[in-house]
């Protein structure tokens, strides 16, 4: 309601031509260190435009570049090109600090998630400390998702939007070897013959699904 | 499954024998049972999908038993580990016996190896993630964000209901306004006082209470009202006080006063 | 100095060509956090590279665009274009309730107008503020009317259209009088605070013990 006595009455129904729609988008990228979604844009940008297709002309204006348009989950960021990484003052990168089972546990949150604590263990075939968890949930890159709807209703985890950022990737789907591991099994949660893991098995499959098949 | 190298372990070359040692030495090192097994299973030198899996619970259980020998505390899980392969092993030797139940040998033995093979496949995943470019090493994001100021529009709210009560708060505080407010056509007791204080030293004689009205009190009957009626409770007091004499002849018929005599 | 030894030799000797040194002024630029003398892309740029006038061709490239190539003192820097200052405020619309002195002023207002400033006071019973009326001016739901011809020719003050289109009105006079108020139940003789409650009676009595009290 409001909005409408802000905004020129028009907007409503012409929205800005789409190079200038480009020139915001553009703008509102190189404003923000962290990725934006369309719709942070849309809200930010006069009625009608559609950063969406903005977006699809900006990303290839600036293809070759010294920076490049990437997409981050359901967000957009404006990122060096990777090749000139040289020229950049170095953060102190925080992988240095990983432990081995960090990694790993990180790793296997990606590939399985939602993925709980259990699953984690069982794949590694050991304890996983509370610190390491708690190291990663620091780090942002991973976070708490729905719990599994499967006795004690354990927590699961999952990876962050700040992840897919980190490692360069526009989603989970495109985890490097993802589909490969899918396809030779290793991503099915397999109970020891024998044990009535039998339950989690549904649980697993739709969790699995529901993440990467969309 | 039972493959030909059950009994191989003293045909091992030397230096597998002192791998074997460093591995026990470098317990510690080992992140559980499951990773011992693979970093095991590489001293077969074939694919993971092709491990003999018995030639691998007995690597295991020698390890196990060469960490006793060197009095080496073993956690707990490499021991249930050992106990696990051990019955694992029996399985796998012996013919299957058709009257216990749960699964064979060959089945158990294709879990481990199921175990072995999603956890070197996560290993090379993760090494594979942590190659990847990545943000603050290898690309960047903006060194000088902007920030979004954030600018507050306040909106205020009023329905018609809100205006209406208003209104209506209003208005009915008009009609609860303390009489006390009317000051203007209020004659109190106290100025009856005053007034005839003054006046009595001069009343010796009979004198009708309402000619003890003040000006301009007797024409608008409210005023005039309030005026006898503080008179009135004035003389009353001062006759209480012993200043004056009050007297009525018949009922309703005015009221007299005249000073005490002394 | 230290980039010598990340540098190929050949980049000792050959300049990389210009649209590529212009990449690399760009991602400079982008990724640093204050802005860049042309003495410190220099120092980054691999040797015999030109930053200034790599930094020529760049601005022109960004002439137009949502970002801008700036020069801060003698050192540079990307900026939003300053038409599109708008994109980076973020508007936090935050609903509050009318003050009761501002409605109350407001519904005075809208029954008796058009009512001067002493007017409403001596119906409320207090002073009005002089923000209560800048506020409800500012709201635009009252404006000034005609001046009172009497002494002093005070101002008084109307409702506004943007009043009625507010609370869903035709005009002042579709407000509920009296009568409706009562009939609504909305003139329930409620105790007033500080008061006591009750009838006129009840009221009057307690005026005469005050007079017969003392």
């Amino acid at each position: 309601m409001t909005d409408d006595v802000q905004e020129p009455e028009k907007s409503l129904f012409e929205a800005p031509p789409i190079a200038e729609q480009e020139r915001m988008v553009e703008a509102i990228l190189f404003a923000s260190s962290d990725p934006v979604t369309v719709a942070e844009m849309a809200a930010r940008m006069p009625h009608g435009a559609d950063p969406a297709e903005a977006l699809v002309y900006l990303r290839r204006r600036y293809e070759g570049r010294g920076v490049r348009v990437v997409k981050v989950g359901d967000a957009w960021a404006i990122r060096t090109a990777p090749d000139l990484g040289f020229l950049m003052q170095k953060e102190v990168v925080e992988t240095r600090k990983l432990s081995r089972a960090a990694i790993e546990t990180l790793a296997i949150i990606a590939y399985h998630q939602p993925c709980t604590r259990a699953e984690i263990e069982e794949i590694r075939g050991v304890a996983v400390s509370r610190g390491t968890i708690d190291q990663l949930l620091e780090l942002e890159w991973i976070r708490f998702g729905r719990r599994r709807m499967t006795p004690g209703r354990p927590v699961t985890f999952v990876v962050t939007q700040s992840f897919l950022d980190h490692f360069g990737l526009e989603s989970a789907r495109d985890l490097p070897g993802l589909k490969e591991l899918r396809a030779a099994g290793l991503l099915d949660n397999r109970p020891m013959p024998g044990l009535g893991q039998g339950d989690d098995e549904g649980e697993d499959q739709s969790g699995q699904s529901e993440m990467f098949e969309d | 499954m039972a493959g030909p190298s059950l009994f191989e372990e003293d045909a091992q070359s030397v230096s597998d024998r002192l791998q074997a040692e460093a591995l026990i030495v470098d317990v510690d090192g080992f992140e559980g049972p499951l990773d011992l097994l693979l970093t095991l299973s590489r001293t077969q030198k074939v694919d993971l999908r092709r491990i003999s899996v018995l030639q691998l619970a007995e690597q295991y259980l020698v390890f196990v038993e060469k960490a006793k020998k060197l009095r080496i505390e073993l956690a707990a899980d490499y021991l249930v580990m050992a106990a696990w392969l051990a019955f694992l092993k029996s399985r796998l030797l012996l013919p299957p016996d058709p009257t216990e139940d749960g699964p064979s040998g060959e089945e158990l033995a294709a879990h481990l190896a199921f175990q072995l093979e999603r956890l070197q496949a996560m290993r090379e995943s993760a090494a594979r993630l942590m190659a990847r470019d990545q943000k603050g090493r290898d690309f960047f994001a903006r060194g000088l964000p902007e920030d979004v100021q954030r600018s507050r529009k306040i909106h205020y709210s009023a329905t018609l209901l809100d205006l209406m009560q208003a209104y209506a708060r209003i208005r009915t505080h008009d009609e609860f306004r303390p009489y006390a407010f009317d000051r203007e056509h209020v004659f109190t007791m106290e100025q009856a006082l005053d007034r005839m204080r003054g006046l009595i030293g001069f009343a010796g004689d009979w004198t009708d209470l309402v000619s003890y009205l003040p000006d301009g009190w007797s024409a608008d009957p409210a005023r005039r009202r309030s005026a006898t009626a503080a008179t009135f409770a004035a003389s009353l007091e001062l006759a209480k006080q012993g200043h004056i004499e009050l007297r009525q002849s018949d009922t309703f018929a005015p009221i007299a006063i005249r000073r005490k005599p002394q």
